[in-house]
């Protein structure tokens, strides 16, 4: 019957029957999670794993390709070791990406779900507000407000959050307009309990998933735009060791020294695969 | 006529969005710090010179009375005067825009080329080997930066295999087509694994769905069930998330152009940034905005196309 | 005597999940004749669906057939390749799916969809198309077809759906037509029309039904014969008057006094105690003995098959005798 | 490629269109207020000066003027124009024109109005003479009239406003104007009525905005370009390597300095100034910065300037004396400081951090602080800043431009933003600029030298040559050491 | 009455789809859907009412609206005598419970039965905080639940379980009226009896006062005392359940009845096949040319009814059957009903 190309789930929920369905193993959930905990210990674990000082120069020995005595990745155009670089830079990253999101996430969540519960003169300016962010490209908003601040950390976390949250805010508060219709926040409404708590503690749990998804993607883009800062001088301040200043710096080079600017590059990619295995795991867990 | 007066509409609600754009656009540039008239005059500059050069470009003004006859130029299709190039913006703009536009629309062509195929793939073979290359692969467009992609794609199309112009525009027909494939190509990496996934995503919906079991049970063949029932409906929901992406990746152009010396407002702008040039910086935004603007508003009409059920209004 | 248009022999299907495989078929065996109404009954999960999807051969994805025939006219079609088979499957027998918004590509016209199988099958021109799928749509009752045929799905109401849905599985010209309970999303008084264009289908032009519901009165209303299942299981079959007057299996009679009768209010309905076995796991003796009032030792160790019970029927119960002590016990528990 | 390469070799003793890429724009062709190198080194191309730097910078040869004397009192300068010279637009060049150029650039303010303040007044005493006087005794006055500011247009004009005028110059040069889409690409069209007989070669140059220093390489390798004006040292030795690819370095009036706010503390003290300049490693940074192509700077004069003294003695690595001089300092401890780089600017950010290092050694915590090109030349002439990287590049042959800049706060500068202002060396430099005898003012040059380098008010970092990678199908393409080149000079 | 407990008086609910300011200045007027469009009704003490009508005909919102979850456009809602202002005191507003439709949808699936139940105990102070727990349990016993589904989350329930948690949820509250929509529908037929018996035992045991909405004729049958016709946002008749169904009085009514499938005994599939293939077309057109004439609003059942009059141009009220004055109907043909006791004028079911 090999004809029977077809591909129905099964709409009808199971009733649990024990422990057997629940303990079902999300292979994907665990290898995007098992990778990306790697990379967090490689990251916490960076003075055990190399002796090296990611900012100590070396001007006699630089631009030693990968594999070079003392320097596994090889060192940088200031004689600097590129593992060590690598992962310390990981620290950064992994900080300022995850610190880049949250707070887009945790205002746009919270707008959205105020805009797409009230509905009405609410939503409408909120919609006004989100629409004018929104018409601009993201990166040239960006652009222009570390521009306005200055380069820097706080000016990229509060450029990417003054952009960001509409994402959010979005995604929330579609999910809001389907969610109030459900009957168990209805349900909760007909208890009489106050809106906050209906918000918080029925609705949100429950919207919150795709946002959650989208964040994944979201700390890749947000590299990417630190990275892309980086390459428009508006990046990381020097020395700290991060991805996105090493491919800018790397990129000089690409023409003759191409790895310098691929390996923190596949280190991001390497990032960016774990979260989006970390998301379709979510996914695939939330439809179990 | 339905369309039109969509169209109509929707214009129409764009005007309190554009008054909103403005005043970001003028109000951030003005917080940049720097001056232009310094900047303009250089090294050998003195106070005075400065002073009166300020004065000259109506920088001297309140800042609101500058808005306001910045809105009212614009109200004129006026968007002032470089102070760079002391040439109208509105003509720096109309002679790098088609640049950009074309970077846009080739782009999403090479996105649709890539993403649909590799989506209906991955989809038919749900869990399969091709299904989880397709997934993991592309997300090295999405993790490698663009000025990286663009140079590893010049090395190897251009330089070694000679196929396309290693960068530049042209100036006729065969000559653009041949040079935007590559930075087409180039913006179509970071786009397409985001519409592969979602394309991906609303095709196994879509598959699933009992429509198509209906489909089958007239007998007819698989293909004509996955490319004339699945995929239009997949279609209709990925239509807005391509949408929503190529005005996020708007931004993309700005790098992109860079890396492959085509003359958009991209590249436009990011050196009015640098030279401080108000008037220029604060056109080529709105020309962006209004670019997202339209992309969002043809999104929402190849929606409403594609699927019956969207009412327009 | 001529063999039946379609018989199914021990079909097993079997849906691997990560934990196990889900027997959800368990040895079904069926047989309807030309312009015959057959009635599939039995609770939610009972495999109805899934039989019915594996005779034409549109099982959800894990899902697959692992033993069993399926004849047509006498022939087994089980072996042959997947094209001519797919092919025979659909020819014969074309399928009618509950939810009608759901079974209709919503971006399509409702008439190019009936119009697809002619155009894409039985090689008709477009015009040629168009006129038969016209002439469907006349036939299932709907009124100005010309006009209707450019509209798409969610802009006529359930009824009309869910006719457009029986003009597209007649438009294959099958013998027989599947139909998975057709009228449980649409309204009462919709739900007799539809059920009236079924039957008339049959009267008028020879079109068998094999009609799955949990509905009880909805398929003693249309069929003239009842399999019911439980578990994956046949449990009894029989002419629809018979069964319903005299039923010889412990789990029709339950389900007959569960449901509420609209021409009389009784003391109190029959509640099933427990729930249907989980179909993951190996099932010894009477799949129904464990909820059943009546089981003894017995019934959990046999190896439970269909027994002749009585003039054209079967029954898969070995107390068939006690039968008429039903009634009373039950009555009696349901008065405490 | 191999299309575009196929036809410029087919035409490879004359024609051809030349192709230059760079990293920026230029402005403006307005050559009264223009100072970006970008524009200059285009309008030069369209204007012509009186008198011409020679080719080792150290002197001017006649050029549009074929001849001139200067007057024994040395207030006044003859000259004598070339006949038969015609503009663009076939308008003879008289003394006139010369008149209206030179007073036009003397009067508009904002500009390179400075060059010509000693300038008293330009005579015309017939149409082929120019006499020019000086308020005073003016050493630098020939230099001064090779700069791009003094370039001839037509007088008046030629009957349009100066805007227009500026929108689609004409001057006597080899090229003249052609096409400009603003921030991508400018193109000036051969001159066929040149006044040097058989010039130029090439049939237009365009010089194309590639801010990619990949993709400029990629350019030329790829034969979408015969020149690239700045590629990076590091890609030099690659390039090297090149079929078909060369690369000049051509001696460069471009010289690095370190700046330190004297208005700022601890910056006011010179032991601590002394103690940073001793810390820079300057062989290394030439080494890892330049990779080799450019040497140790010993003044803020360059060797390719004229009175440079290569003797002079400009603080040089030495960790030792660099902690001594911090002991002998107000801040013995160290201190905490800001560098001002700027972003986007790969030397820049390798000098910064390379210094980072170094001053640690000295207890010195230095942050690095990016801002883009145009906000770093704000806060360094604003002098809010602590301390920052600059360089210099010669306009003409004389020292003069520079070391005022340097060292007179008066001359609009801040002393190169330094806020240095000690009054002895501003009486040297007055004293060098009225000076003519060579050796007199070699001596007052060389004494200045000394001097300034003992209060180390700028780290001299390095002398670089200017980079150019060149397809080797590029003959007689010259770069003097202020970065002007001759195209007319150049076939492909 | 004295011992009615609910009454709804005119209540209306209209939902203006939201018109946006552009499209106001385009001149798009709002159309607003009339769900409810003036209902009145009375629910008395300790009493089930059955509310049937297909779907669309506003059961839902009527629920909704006396829930308080809509606000009604127009009318009152009284409850125990007093009218419900809109913002309701905590105490009237745990009085009136409802029970939703889909066993799938109407538990938070983020909380376990014992956080849902807690939260509402504790919000209302119905227990001391230490009795939280013990009340909790009681309630599963009460619904017929084991106290470890406290412990769980929906999503391990089946759908009668989630059902007997939904109806656990609202008797929490303590109310004295429990609305339930629909509460089996979405439920298989063998589940099914177990909830219509659990609410038949509950009623009883809690003196709740029921109303039950149903599309269901079976199941309204089944466990109501009176039942409501609702159609297209309209009461159009009321009765007691038994003689509702055997002797319906409105056309709409009887067409409902007429239309359930019966299992055995039924002459086959129902007549009406195609709707209206009609000989009354021109009454019909009549009806609307003189509604249109007037001004008037006409029986919203004259496009459908097979006994339609001219007179049906005039909305009538609900009016009560001569014979029976407990008995109310909305339709031109009840006052004359008198004259033609026990001989059918129309064709009705058996
Ligand atoms: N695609 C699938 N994947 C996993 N299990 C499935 C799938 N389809 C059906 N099942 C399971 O197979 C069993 C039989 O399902 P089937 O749909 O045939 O039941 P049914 O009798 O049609 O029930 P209903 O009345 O609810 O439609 C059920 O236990 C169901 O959960
Ligand atoms: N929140 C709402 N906004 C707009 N329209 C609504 C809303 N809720 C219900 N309606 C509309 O009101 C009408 C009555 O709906 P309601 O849900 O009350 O009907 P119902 O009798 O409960 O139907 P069913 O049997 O299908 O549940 C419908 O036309 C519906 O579309
Ligand atoms: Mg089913
Ligand atoms: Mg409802
Ligand atoms: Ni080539």
């Amino acid at each position: 019957m090999s004809t029977a190309i077809t591909t129905v789930d099964p709409t009808a929920p199971l009733v649990d029957t024990g422990g057997r369905r629940r303990g079902r193993r999300n292979v994907t959930l665990m290898v995007g999670l098992g990778l990306f905990g790697l990379i967090v210990l490689c990251a916490l674990c960076a003075p055990l794993l190399t002796g090296q000082d990611p900012i100590k120069q070396d001007l006699n020995s630089a631009f030693q390709g990968p594999g070079a005595a003392g320097h596994l990745l090889g060192t940088d155009e200031l004689g600097r070791d590129v593992l060590a670089r690598l992962l310390y830079g990981a620290r950064v990253d992994l900080r300022v990406g995850v610190l880049a999101v949250i707070s887009p996430f945790v205002i746009g969540s919270l707008v959205g779900l105020v805009a797409g519960w009230f509905g009405g003169w609410v939503d409408a300016i909120i919609g006004r507000i989100v629409d004018i962010v929104i018409a601009f490209p993201f990166l040239v908003l960006v652009i222009a407000l570390v521009f306005a601040m200055g380069p820097g950390t706080t000016s990229i976390y509060t450029a990417i959050t003054l952009v960001g949250w509409v994402a959010y805010c979005r995604i929330v508060r579609g999910q809001v307009l389907v969610a109030k219709e459900q009957e168990y926040a209805m349900a909760a409404k007909a208890s009489g309990l106050p809106t906050w708590r209906i918000l918080l503690r029925h609705l949100l749990p429950n919207v919150i998933l795709q946002a959650i998804i989208f964040s994944m993607s979201d700390i890749v883009l947000t590299l990417l735009a630190i990275v892309t800062l980086g390459y428009l001088g508006l990046g990381v301040p020097p020395p700290t060791p991060d991805w996105g200043s090493m491919i800018q710096e790397g990129q000089q080079f690409i023409l003759t020294k191409w790895y310098m600017s691929t390996i923190p590059g596949l280190a991001i990619v390497i990032t960016g695969l774990a979260l989006a295995l970390i998301a379709d795991g979510i996914v695939e867990k939330a439809n179990q | 006529m339905r369309y039109l007066v969509y169209i109509l509409k929707r214009l129409v609600a764009l005007i309190p969005v554009l008054i909103g754009i403005s005043l970001i656009v003028f109000f951030l540039i003005r917080l940049i710090p720097g001056d232009p008239a310094a900047t303009l005059l250089g090294s050998h500059a003195t106070p005075e010179t400065v002073h009166e050069l300020r004065t000259q470009l109506g920088l001297t003004q309140p800042v609101w009375r500058q808005y306001l006859t910045f809105l009212g130029h614009l109200l004129h299709g006026n968007l002032g005067y470089s102070y760079v190039y002391s040439s109208s913006v509105v003509d720096l703009i109309t002679t790098s825009l088609p640049v950009t536009i074309w970077l846009l629309v080739s782009g999403t062509v090479f996105t649709l080329l890539i993403a649909v195929p590799l989506a209906v793939l991955a989809a038919a073979r749900r869990n399969g080997v091709a299904d989880n290359v397709i997934r993991a692969v592309p997300v090295i467009g999405l993790g490698l930066p663009s000025f990286w992609l663009g140079i590893i794609l010049i090395l190897i199309f251009g330089l070694k295999l000679h196929w396309f112009p290693v960068a530049g525009y042209g100036n006729s027909l065969p000559e653009h087509l041949r040079g935007i494939v590559l930075p087409g190509i180039t913006v179509a990496l970071a786009l397409s694994p985001i519409l592969i996934r979602s394309l991906r995503a609303s095709m196994i919906e879509v598959l699933s769905s009992d429509y198509i079991v209906t489909a089958h049970s007239k007998g007819i063949s698989t293909s004509r069930v996955v490319l004339g029932h699945a995929l239009r409906n997949a279609a209709v929901s990925s239509v807005t998330v391509l949408g929503v992406n190529i005005a996020y990746l708007t931004g993309t152009t700005l790098v992109v152009e860079r890396v492959f010396s085509l003359p958009g407002i991209g590249q436009q702008m990011i050196n009015s940034i640098l030279g401080r040039d108000f008037p220029t910086v604060q056109g080529i935004t709105l020309t962006f905005a209004i670019m997202v603007v339209i992309v969002n508003l043809l999104t929402d009409l190849t929606h409403a196309a594609l699927d019956p059920r969207v009412k327009l209004s | 005597m001529t063999p039946p248009l379609l018989e199914v022999r021990d079909l097993h299907v079997e849906i691997p999940m990560p934990y196990g495989r889900l027997h959800a078929v368990r040895g079904v065996s069926l047989t309807v004749d030309t312009a015959e109404s057959v009635g599939l009954v039995g609770e939610s999960g009972s495999g109805k669906s899934l039989t019915l999807r594996a005779l034409l051969g549109l099982l959800p994805r894990p899902a697959r057939i692992v033993s069993g025939a399926i004849l047509i006219d006498g022939e087994d079609v089980t072996g042959m390749p997947p094209k001519r088979l797919k092919r025979r499957l659909t020819d014969t027998m074309s399928m009618v799916f509950q939810d009608s918004l759901t079974a209709l590509n919503p971006v399509m016209r409702v008439g190019d969809q009936i119009a697809e199988a002619p155009l894409r099958r039985l090689g008709a021109s477009r015009s040629e198309a168009r006129a038969i799928a016209v002439d469907l749509m006349n036939e299932v009752g709907i009124a100005d077809p010309e006009r209707r045929y450019r509209l798409y799905p969610h802009e006529l109401s359930g009824g009309m759906r869910q006719r457009i849905c029986i003009a597209i599985a007649l438009s294959t010209k099958p013998r027989l037509i599947l139909a998975d309970e057709p009228t449980t999303a649409l309204d009462v008084t919709i739900q007799a029309q539809v059920l009236g264009v079924l039957d008339r289908l049959r009267q008028e032009e020879n079109v068998g039904l094999l009609l799955v519901s949990h509905d009880l009165a909805v398929v003693g209303q249309t069929c003239s014969r009842l399999y019911v299942m439980y578990a994956g299981k046949v449990v009894e079959t029989g002419d629809l008057v018979d069964l319903v007057t005299a039923p010889r299996h412990p789990y029709t009679f339950s389900l007959l006094r569960s449901v509420p009768d609209p021409d009389r209010r009784v003391a109190r309905l029959l509640s099933i105690q427990g729930q249907p076995p989980d179909l993951a796991e190996t099932i010894t003796g009477c799949s129904f003995a464990p909820r059943c009032p009546f089981a003894e030792d017995a019934c959990r160790e046999w190896d439970a098959e269909l027994l002749p019970a009585g003039p054209a029927r079967q029954s898969a119960c070995r107390r068939i005798d006690t039968a008429e002590r039903w009634t009373a016990m039950v009555s009696q528990e349901a008065t405490r | 490629a191999c299309g575009s390469s196929s036809d410029t070799t087919s035409a490879k003793k004359k024609g051809g269109n030349l192709v230059i890429v760079r990293a920026q724009d230029s402005v403006n062709m307005d050559k009264t207020t223009v100072f970006s190198n970008a524009s200059l080194w285009v309008y030069q191309q369209m204007y012509e000066t009186l008198v011409a730097m020679t080719d080792d910078g150290q002197g001017v040869k006649p050029w549009l003027a074929e001849s001139y004397q200067m007057s024994a009192d040395n207030l006044s300068c003859t000259f004598k124009l070339r006949s038969g010279v015609k503009f663009h637009n076939g308008q003879p060049v008289t003394s006139a024109d010369v008149k209206f150029s030179i007073d036009e650039s003397s009067k508009t303010k904002g500009g390179w109005e400075f060059i010509n303040s000693a300038i008293k007044e330009v005579k015309t005493p017939d149409p082929l003479t120019v006499v020019i006087t000086t308020k005073y005794p003016w050493a630098p006055l020939l230099a001064d009239l090779s700069c791009p500011n003094n370039g001839i247009i037509p007088k008046d004009y030629a009957g349009k406003s100066s805007k227009d005028f500026y929108q689609a110059p004409v001057g006597t040069g080899p090229f003249m104007w052609g096409t400009w889409q603003k921030g991508s690409a400018l193109t000036l069209k051969k001159n066929p009525s040149y006044w040097q007989p058989g010039k130029p070669a090439v049939d237009t140059v365009t010089w194309k905005v590639v801010p990619d220093t990949n993709a400029r390489a990629l350019q030329l390798q790829g034969g979408q370009a015969q020149i690239n004006e700045a590629p990076p040292f590091s890609s030099i030795s690659q390039v090297k390597n090149t079929p078909n690819l060369k690369v000049d370095l051509f001696p460069s009036t471009r010289t690095d300095y370190i700046l330190m706010n004297q208005t700022k503390k601890p910056y006011d003290d010179v032991h601590v100034r002394r103690a940073i300049s001793y810390a820079i490693d300057r062989q290394a940074l030439v080494k890892n910065i330049l990779f080799g192509s450019g040497s140790v700077a010993n003044s803020f004069m360059m060797p390719s300037a004229p009175y440079y003294d290569k003797n002079s003695p400009g603080l040089q690595y030495d960790m030792a004396k660099a902690k001594q001089e911090m002991a002998q300092s107000s801040v013995p401890q160290g201190f905490t400081t800001t560098y001002l780089a700027q972003s986007g600017d790969a030397m820049d950010a390798s000098i910064a951090q390379i210094l980072q290092a170094s001053l640690k050694q000295l207890g010195i915590t230095m942050k690095i602080q990016n801002v883009d090109p145009s906000a770093q030349h704000d806060l360094t002439t604003k002098l809010q800043y602590e301390i920052s990287h600059s360089y210099w590049t010669m306009d003409l042959a004389d020292p003069d431009e520079l070391v005022q800049y340097a060292l007179d706060p008066k001359s609009g500068g801040h002393s190169f933003n330094t806020g240095m202002n000690d009054p002895d060396l501003i009486a040297l430099v007055h004293k060098a600029q009225r000076e003519f005898d060579k050796t007199k003012r070699q001596e007052l040059y060389n004494q200045i030298q000394e001097k300034a380098a003992a209060t180390a008010f700028l780290g001299f970092l390095f002398y670089t040559p200017f980079p150019y990678t060149q397809s080797d199908k590029v003959k007689g393409f010259k770069v003097l050491p202020t970065g002007y080149y001759h195209l007319e000079d150049v076939s492909l | 009455m004295t011992n009615e407990i609910l009454a709804v008086e005119g209540l209306a609910r209209h939902f203006a789809p939201h018109v946006s300011v552009i499209d106001r200045l385009f001149g798009t007027k709002p159309t607003e859907n009339r769900a409810v469009d003036g209902v009145d009704l009375v629910l008395h003490k300790g009493e089930t009412l059955g509310l049937v009508g297909e779907s669309g005909s506003g059961k839902s919102t009527l629920a909704r609206a006396i829930v308080g979850l809509h606000p009604p456009t127009a009318g009152v809602i009284r409850y125990d005598g007093e009218v419900l202002p809109a913002k309701r005191t905590r105490a009237q507003q745990r009085a009136i419970q409802m029970v939703f439709q889909d066993p799938y949808s109407s538990l938070n699936p983020r909380m376990t039965v014992g956080q849902m139940l807690a939260e509402l105990l504790r919000f209302h102070k119905l227990v001391p905080r230490d009795k939280v727990r013990e009340r909790s349990r009681e309630l599963m016993h009460l619904v017929g639940l084991p106290e470890r589904a406290l412990g769980q989350r929906p999503r391990q329930f089946s759908g009668g379980q989630r059902q007997r948690v939904g109806i656990a949820r609202a008797l929490a509250l303590e109310p004295t009226v429990l609305l339930a929509d629909e509460p089996v529908s979405a439920l298989d037929v063998s589940v099914q009896a177990t909830i219509i018996n659990l609410f038949a035992d509950l009623k009883d045991t809690l003196d709740l006062s029921v109303i039950f909405v149903s599309h269901n004729m079976a199941v309204v049958r089944q466990i109501c005392d009176r039942t409501a016709v609702m159609y297209r946002g309209r009461i159009v008749e009321t009765g007691s359940t038994g003689t509702l169904f055997d002797d319906p009085v409105h056309p709409y009514t009887r067409l409902l009845t007429g239309s359930v499938p019966r299992l055995v005994g039924s002459e086959g599939p129902v007549r009406a096949e195609v709707e209206a293939e009609d000989d009354r077309g021109d009454v019909r057109q009549e009806v609307a040319a003189s509604a249109a004439r007037d001004g008037t609003t006409p029986c919203r059942f004259a496009d459908r009814c097979p006994s339609v009059v001219a007179e049906c141009a005039v909305e009538p009220p609900l009016l009560p059957d001569p014979r029976d004055p407990a008995r109310l109907a909305a339709c031109v043909h009840v006052p004359r009903l008198a004259e033609v006791v026990g001989a059918d004028a129309e064709p009705g079911p058996t």
